[in-house]
């Protein structure tokens, strides 16, 4: 009887839970994704590292993920980033004129972390200082910062940017310990970045700010500043991603490069349970919004279906993850299962 | 009784209501008769909200019955309630600030769906509305640039219709002078004797036995008891309400006697804010209450803001502690140990989503800097002190504000600014819907402080608790300094004489 | 002379070479071209279509978003007696008269190009994997078709897997990397049909990276002929790439300025011919 | 004046001055044929502006615009292949259109879940629909079709006023009505302001949600028809980004995305702007692609604070 209660009571904690129904709705992709296609979970060694469908959407989730959780930090401060595409295409032009210039390798790296952060100041500049609206003021260097991608091509010509550097593609696709390194740095990044927000009270002042910005300046905290810094840490974040995704293909492609991941990243922070009225960062949640989105893509790409359906499936998916989040819309569903059954 | 029940209006049967966590309402009744003020009483959380919420659609109850002229109803939405006539000023001034006062009073479930609207009727009904209640406004400005009482005074307006036969007030008078509650007191009674029913929630007994024929009263979501107003003495009722004796310490402060004595903490000389507030002189010295009084909108609230560098001042110098204080801001106003509890909880003071702890912890946090996160333990120990200090009424303190009662969101703006631990506390409107226990507990605390060497300064509407907690009061009337009145002067009468401006000192 | 030139956009390796080769040889030819890049949205190209009339240039090219849609703004230039050319994509209108005449390569031609190669190559007997373009865009859809056409003719030739990459290097592995878990590492597969090089580009990484040996375990061709695909065919990495030129310049501008000088009737389509490159 | 116009005129003062400054720096700018040509050819901008102001105001919305002007187009066009003709396409695709946005409105209200996400849903919903439907560009030719395309009213100078600036000068005129002189319009401004707030002052919120987003969808679904005119042809990609044109069309002409202020006015001038913005570039013509899309970041980012700066200073001296 007691033990009984006892599970009940877990049952009814893991139902109220934030976290159970992004994480169900990833276990049920899966699981389709399995039926559909047999050897779905085989992993293998190849070519030194782990190699398999499941590695795959960690693997091609990273820069996602990273770009989210830079969203995440904004969208608690009641403010988006539309441009984090736009600072991966910079990052990327940047990339590869450094390379043309014959710079060293580690010094891009570090250069191309200082333009996303520039990209990110730019924007903090703009919210923060000038008041003007995010969606807006980001949406500036949405559209130019493409536009300076292709410039920076210019800069060394442009007709041939691919380029091959050993260091910045171990970055990318390498393996340690046959593991692929981008995953061993994005967890190194995400254990920072928690650090950063939760061990440090700059993620209650980010919350604080999101959620009242008028009362966090009466109780001392700097909003602007907080607000500054949410961009300049997105842009960062942003640019690893950049950095990540040039590697990856090993050419600067700023027309098209990371088109419309702004929105996969504002997706998974709120499949992961973030509301764009701000004031809340679930940093853990937003990574598993992150691989929801890359397992259904993976799991779109391995069906077999023609493309024309990719997007109506991954309407109807995120519809089905949102409903099964909703309370009211479960209520409603239990009460015509339970008069069907009675 | 028998003859008024042929006149019941609303009658309310074994409502309950549990949120996580809480049983905000445990079966109770409530009924409420055609011609009566009902005053509803109870402790910060007793559920005194929550059961005029239910009652008029805004909540969902848990069960019980609600039967509206015999009839048992079941409003889904506030709406549905308002067009079986039950109209409602809820506690929160609940208003859209960025709507001009017209379209605010012209807002209201809506007969006819797509129905045009002709703005200069709207406008002739609203200034109607407002006259009524002896407000002289311009309507076409939005509600969020006038000040907290106003925009009460407009909810209240938006409240009076002539269809209504039941009307609630939750806590109205709040944030209200004197002059404004006695108008909104005259009208109540000319609702009365029109047959209306009236549900009156106040945390003021002088008012309850001013207006209210009978009393009910909650105590932790159960149903004390009820009876005629006649009948229940004060202490009585004050016993009913927190379930034991409140000692004396309601009484006169009787340490006037010493001021101008302390070490002067914070000197303001000629600081001002074109179109806000001319420039003032003011000194707060160690272990003194310095009172603001004044009547709506003389620039009480503008004075504290200056003070504490919410507004910046466009004249003036200001010292803290002897050190000359630059540029002013919150921010620098907090590490020079000065604390500020604004008059607008909702728009100013707190951030709804996150919890109690956390709320509290923000200006400590602030001032330690955003490296030198408090331990959480710390953290939880601050909390619970000033949970326990202020009786705030909370399972846990990690439950979000927004989730608090009125009066037990105000001790958290309250503990907020305690908690940093200031040497100079500005409070405005610091009791607002605060009840009568915690009230005096709460005076009790800040005289604690003041004695251990705190310098106050307190903006109040409630004239008395001016007269009663100060040792000097600073007199403002239209945005000007014009007066200051020491020690044994400090009385209702020459306060008021000040105010209206048959004053010698006057200019 | 001032002419108007609408370009589509700016994606990928090729188009923006174009659209360099277009502004630059305008200088060899002493004309003054006003640019406009419509980024991939047909109405940015209508509004520069009438910006250009607004202006009174002497004449206007454009390099159509869509085939669709261009009868009002072409009977708007003959009203206004400024000659339409087209280049690159074609245009679906009544009258055919409205335009002068259309010089580009054919896309559907590319496509044919392509799978006859590989008929060539793999005696009619062959799977293919194939990368998409941009799902609804001319040229992925005119390529499939082509490709389709001779394929067709080949009862062992097959498509096992069609995705889209978008026309992105990005895109083209991704789908690659999905089609070597789904086929078994590209088990039985001989050929990958993509239908831009920078698409393939992208599937001979993802390739190279599951440990395959594109160029020689699949058959790799594509179109564009992009400086990178050089290399992989000189590197023996790619088999095929059918060009689509960029340095167009040379076969548009006498054109244009001939018929400005002297209005004739000419073809309604002058063909920029397309070669295949292989790796030898 | 009401401060309340003042971002409105500020927009307007704006773009009086850039069309000024493009008619200094640009032989034939200065015309009405230019500017009959900015009302055309962002006519089914502003429309779908218009619908998404109303979204914005109430505090929510809508990124299903582009993707619903892309289906209606390819709707029209296979019904126009199947014979229906134009206008009885059109009126059933704005059905569609209405009924699709009440379904997002019932969603959004009744789930509780965020507009931003139900919206990007539609987005690839309806342009999933799109290549359902199908995956080439579709002409429509009917004597409808070039009737539209013909009918102008002739503006001083060489200018034109062309059907699709008609239909949306009318949009604009049903919308300003609806806005501000409804009981819904009210209820519009109301739950953007301050939700909770409107419910407890009785504002029935599921009624008012539904309706926005209904709204929202008429106006998208007649931006669709009209460029589906407009281009007498449908698809499938058609109107992709669109939203965030029209967004920002919205939030130029003085909304706050916040919800709750703003003029349906204000949207026309926005829309002109964005169009003008686009307009001077293709009048300058010397500029390669980096240089055109720099570029239009830059005078947006200019008119913003331009803008910024009128409000301000006018805002410091009417009230002294
Ligand atoms: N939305 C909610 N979620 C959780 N708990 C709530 C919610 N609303 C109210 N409560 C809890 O219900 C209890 C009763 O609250 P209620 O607002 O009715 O008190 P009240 O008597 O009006 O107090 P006050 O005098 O402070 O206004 C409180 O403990 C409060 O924390
Ligand atoms: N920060 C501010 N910026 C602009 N206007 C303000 C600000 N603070 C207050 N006001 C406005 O100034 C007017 C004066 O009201 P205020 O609240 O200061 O007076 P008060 O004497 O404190 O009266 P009460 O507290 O009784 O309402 C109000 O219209 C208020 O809305
Ligand atoms: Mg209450
Ligand atoms: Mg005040």
């Amino acid at each position: 009887m007691g033990k009984d209660n006892h599970a009940a009571g877990l049952w009814r904690a893991l139902m109220q839970s934030r976290a159970i129904w992004p994480l169900l709705a990833l276990v049920l992709i899966l699981i389709v994704a399995g039926l559909i296609s047999p050897g779905f979970y085989e992993i293998r060694i190849v070519e030194g590292r782990l190699f398999g469908n499941l590695i795959d959407i960690l693997y091609r989730a990273v820069p996602t993920a990273l770009v989210a959780l830079g969203m995440a930090v904004v969208i608690g401060t009641k403010g988006i980033d539309l441009s984090v595409g736009s600072i991966i295409a910079i990052v990327g032009a940047v990339i590869v004129w450094r390379i043309k210039m014959g710079d060293p390798h580690v010094a891009i790296l570090f250069i191309a972390l200082g333009a996303g952060i520039l990209c990110g100041m730019w924007n903090g500049f703009l919210v923060a200082a000038l008041g003007i609206q995010p969606i807006i003021a980001t949406l500036i260097l949405m559209v130019s910062g493409r536009g300076v991608g292709l410039l920076i091509n210019q800069l060394y010509g442009g007709t041939d940017p691919s380029f091959e550097s050993a260091f910045l593609q171990g970055l990318s696709t390498g393996s340690i310990w046959y593991i692929p390194t981008r995953l061993v740095l994005a967890a190194g990044i995400f254990a920072a970045l928690w650090l950063l927000i939760r061990r440090t009270a700059l993620g209650l002042f980010i919350e604080a700010v999101g959620g009242n910005a008028a009362a966090s300046n009466l109780a001392g905290v700097n909003a602007r500043l907080i607000v500054f810094f949410a961009y300049v840490l997105c842009g960062l974040l942003a640019a690893w991603a950049g950095i990540i995704m040039t590697a990856d293909t090993h050419t600067s492609d700023p027309v098209s490069v990371g088109l419309y991941i702004e929105l996969d990243a504002i997706l998974a922070v709120v499949i992961g349970g973030g509301s764009l009225a701000g004031g809340r960062i679930y940093l853990g949640m937003t990574v598993i919004g992150a691989l929801v989105i890359q397992s259904l893509t993976t799991a779109t790409l391995i069906s077999g279906l023609p493309p024309e359906y990719n997007l109506i499936i991954k309407a109807l998916v995120v519809l089905t993850v949102l409903f099964l989040q909703s309370a009211n819309a479960r209520r409603a569903i239990h009460r015509l299962v339970y008069r069907r059954a009675s | 009784m028998s003859d008024s029940s042929t006149s019941l209006r609303v009658e309310m049967r074994g409502i309950t209501k549990a949120f996580p966590g809480v049983r905000a309402l445990d079966d109770v009744d409530f009924t409420l008769h055609a011609g009566e003020v009902h005053a509803l009483l109870g402790e910060n959380g007793a559920g005194k909200s929550t059961l005029i919420k239910i009652l008029t659609g805004a909540l969902e109850r848990d069960s019980g019955e609600i039967r509206l002229d015999g009839t048992s109803v079941d409003f889904q939405s506030t709406g549905e309630a308002q067009s079986h006539g039950v109209s409602t000023v809820y506690q929160e001034v609940n208003l859209i600030p960025a709507m001009s006062v017209t379209k605010n009073l012209a807002l209201g479930p809506s007969e006819g769906w797509p129905g045009v609207i002709s703005w200069r009727k709207a406008r002739a009904r609203a200034r109607a509305k407002l006259a009524r209640l002896n407000l002289d406004i311009d309507i076409e400005q939005p509600v969020g640039s006038y000040s907290v009482a106003v925009q009460q005074l407009v909810a209240i307006a938006h409240a009076l219709d002539n269809e209504t036969s039941v009307l609630v007030l939750d806590e109205p008078t709040a944030s209200l002078d004197a002059q404004e509650t006695a108008t909104l007191f005259d009208i109540v009674r000319d609702l009365k004797q029109r047959g209306m029913a009236v549900v009156f929630i106040t945390h003021f007994l002088d008012q309850v036995y001013e207006i209210s024929d009978r009393i009910s009263v909650l105590r932790n979501g159960g149903l004390v008891g009820s009876a005629m107003a006649s009948d229940v003495s004060r202490k009585d009722l004050i016993s009913m309400m927190i379930g034991r004796e409140l000692g004396e310490v309601e009484a006169a402060y009787s340490g006037k006697a010493s001021p101008q004595t302390g070490k002067e903490k914070l000197v303001a000389k000629g600081v001002g804010r074109r179109r806000t507030l001319k420039p003032f002189d003011l000194t707060l010295r160690a272990g003194e209450v310095v009172g603001l009084a004044g009547l709506l909108g003389s620039g009480r609230t503008e004075l504290t803001k200056l003070v504490f560098g919410a507004i910046r001042a466009d004249s003036g110098s200001l010292k803290v502690n002897g050190k000359e204080a630059g540029s002013h801001s919150p921010r620098r106003s907090l590490a020079a140990g000065i604390a500020f509890c604004p008059e607008d909880r909702k728009a100013e003071g707190l951030v709804g989503e996150l919890s109690i702890r956390e709320n509290i912890m923000l200006s400590i946090q602030s001032k330690q800097g955003w490296l030198r996160r408090l331990p959480r333990g710390q953290q939880e120990q601050i909390a619970a002190e000033m949970i326990k200090a202020l009786a705030i009424a909370t399972p846990d303190a990690e439950k979000p504000v927004r989730q608090l009662s009125g009066g037990n969101q105000q001790k958290v703006v309250l503990a907020r600014a305690l908690a940093s631990r200031p040497d100079i506390l500005l409070l405005d409107e610091p009791t607002r819907g605060i009840d009568v226990g915690a009230h005096a507990e709460i005076i009790t605390l800040i005289r604690k402080l003041c004695s251990e060497g705190l310098a106050l300064l307190v903006a109040s509407s409630e004239l008395d608790e001016v007269v009663a907690a100060s040792d000097r009061v600073a007199v403002l009337r239209d945005r000007e300094k014009i007066g200051e009145i020491v020690g044994g002067e400090i009385r209702r009468d020459n306060i008021i004489r000040v105010i209206a401006g048959d004053d010698d000192r006057q200019h | 002379q001032t002419i108007g030139f609408s370009q589509v956009g700016s994606e990928g390796d090729w188009r923006p070479a174009f659209s360099a080769n277009m502004q630059e040889s305008a200088k060899d030819y002493g004309v003054d071209l006003k640019f406009a890049n419509a980024q991939g949205k047909q109405e940015e190209q209508l509004r520069a279509v009438r910006a250009f009339i607004a202006q009174g240039v002497d004449a206007i090219i454009i390099a159509p978003v869509v085939v669709t849609g261009w009868d009002q703004v072409l009977r708007e230039a003959r009203d206004a007696e400024i000659p339409v050319f087209l280049v690159d994509r074609d245009v679906d209108v009544e009258d055919k008269s409205l335009y002068v005449t259309r010089i580009s390569a054919d896309f559907n031609l590319e496509g044919k190009l392509a799978g006859a190669w590989l008929a060539a190559e793999s005696k009619g007997d062959c799977k293919i994997v194939e990368l998409q373009g941009t799902t609804g865009s001319a040229p992925a859809i005119e390529r499939k078709k082509g490709f389709e056409a001779v394929i067709g003719q080949f009862p062992a030739m097959e498509i096992v897997a069609t995705q889209s990459g978008d026309f992105t290097t990005e895109g083209g592995k991704k789908v690659m990397e999905a089609f070597i878990k789904s086929t078994d590492n590209l088990d039985g597969i001989c050929a990958s049909f993509a239908h831009n090089d920078n698409m393939q580009l992208g599937a001979i990484q993802a390739m190279k990276e599951a440990g395959l040996n594109p160029g020689k375990d699949v058959q790799m061709v594509s179109v564009d002929y992009v400086p990178a695909i050089k290399d992989a065919l000189d590197d023996g990495e790619a088999n095929a790439s059918v060009e689509l030129r960029s340095a167009v310049g040379e076969f548009i501008y006498p054109v244009v300025l001939d018929y400005i000088k002297n209005p004739a009737e000419l073809d309604k389509w002058i063909v920029i011919p397309s070669d295949l490159h292989t790796a030898d | 004046m009401n401060r309340k116009y003042l971002p409105l005129a500020a927009t307007i003062v704006v773009f009086i001055a850039l069309f000024l400054v493009g008619g200094a720096m640009y032989k034939n700018f200065l015309s009405t044929l230019v500017l009959g040509n900015i009302l055309a050819d962002n006519a089914f901008i502003i429309i779908a502006a218009i619908g998404a102001t109303f979204v914005i105001l109430s505090g929510g919305i809508d990124l299903s615009i582009g993707s619903m002007i892309g289906f209606v187009g390819v709707c029209m066009a296979v019904l126009d292949r199947m014979g229906w003709h134009p206008l009885a396409a059109a009126a059933l695709m704005i059905c569609f259109g209405i009924a699709y946005g009440a379904m997002q409105g019932f969603v959004i209200d009744f789930c509780d879940i965020q507009p931003f996400i139900v919206t990007l849903a539609g987005l690839f919903l309806l342009r999933g629909a799109c290549f359902m439907v199908t995956l080439d560009s579709v002409p429509i030719r009917h004597d409808f079709v070039d009737l539209y395309a013909s009918a102008r009213i002739p503006l001083p100078g060489r200018g034109v006023l062309r059907s699709s600036a008609i239909v949306m000068l009318a949009s604009l005129a049903l919308a300003i009505f609806i806005a501000h002189f409804t009981r819904f319009g009210t209820n519009v401004y109301a739950i953007g302001g301050d939700k909770e707030s409107a419910r407890l002052m009785g504002v029935n919120i599921r009624r008012t949600t539904v309706g926005v987003y209904a709204t929202g969808g008429f106006f998208s679904a007649l931006a669709g028809v009209v460029y589906a005119l407009y281009t007498s042809s449908g698809y499938p990609l058609a109107g992709s980004t669109l939203e965030l044109s029209a967004i920002a069309a919205v939030v130029l002409g003085g909304t706050l995305l916040t919800g709750g202020v703003g003029m349906v006015a204000g949207t026309l001038f926005g829309g002109m702007i964005l169009g003008l913005i686009s307009t001077l570039i293709i009048f300058h013509g010397s500029l390669n692609s980096a240089w055109i899309m720099i570029s239009s970041g830059v005078l947006l980012f200019a008119f913003i604070v331009l803008h910024r700066f009128l409000v301000s200073s006018f805002n410091l001296r009417g009230t002294s």
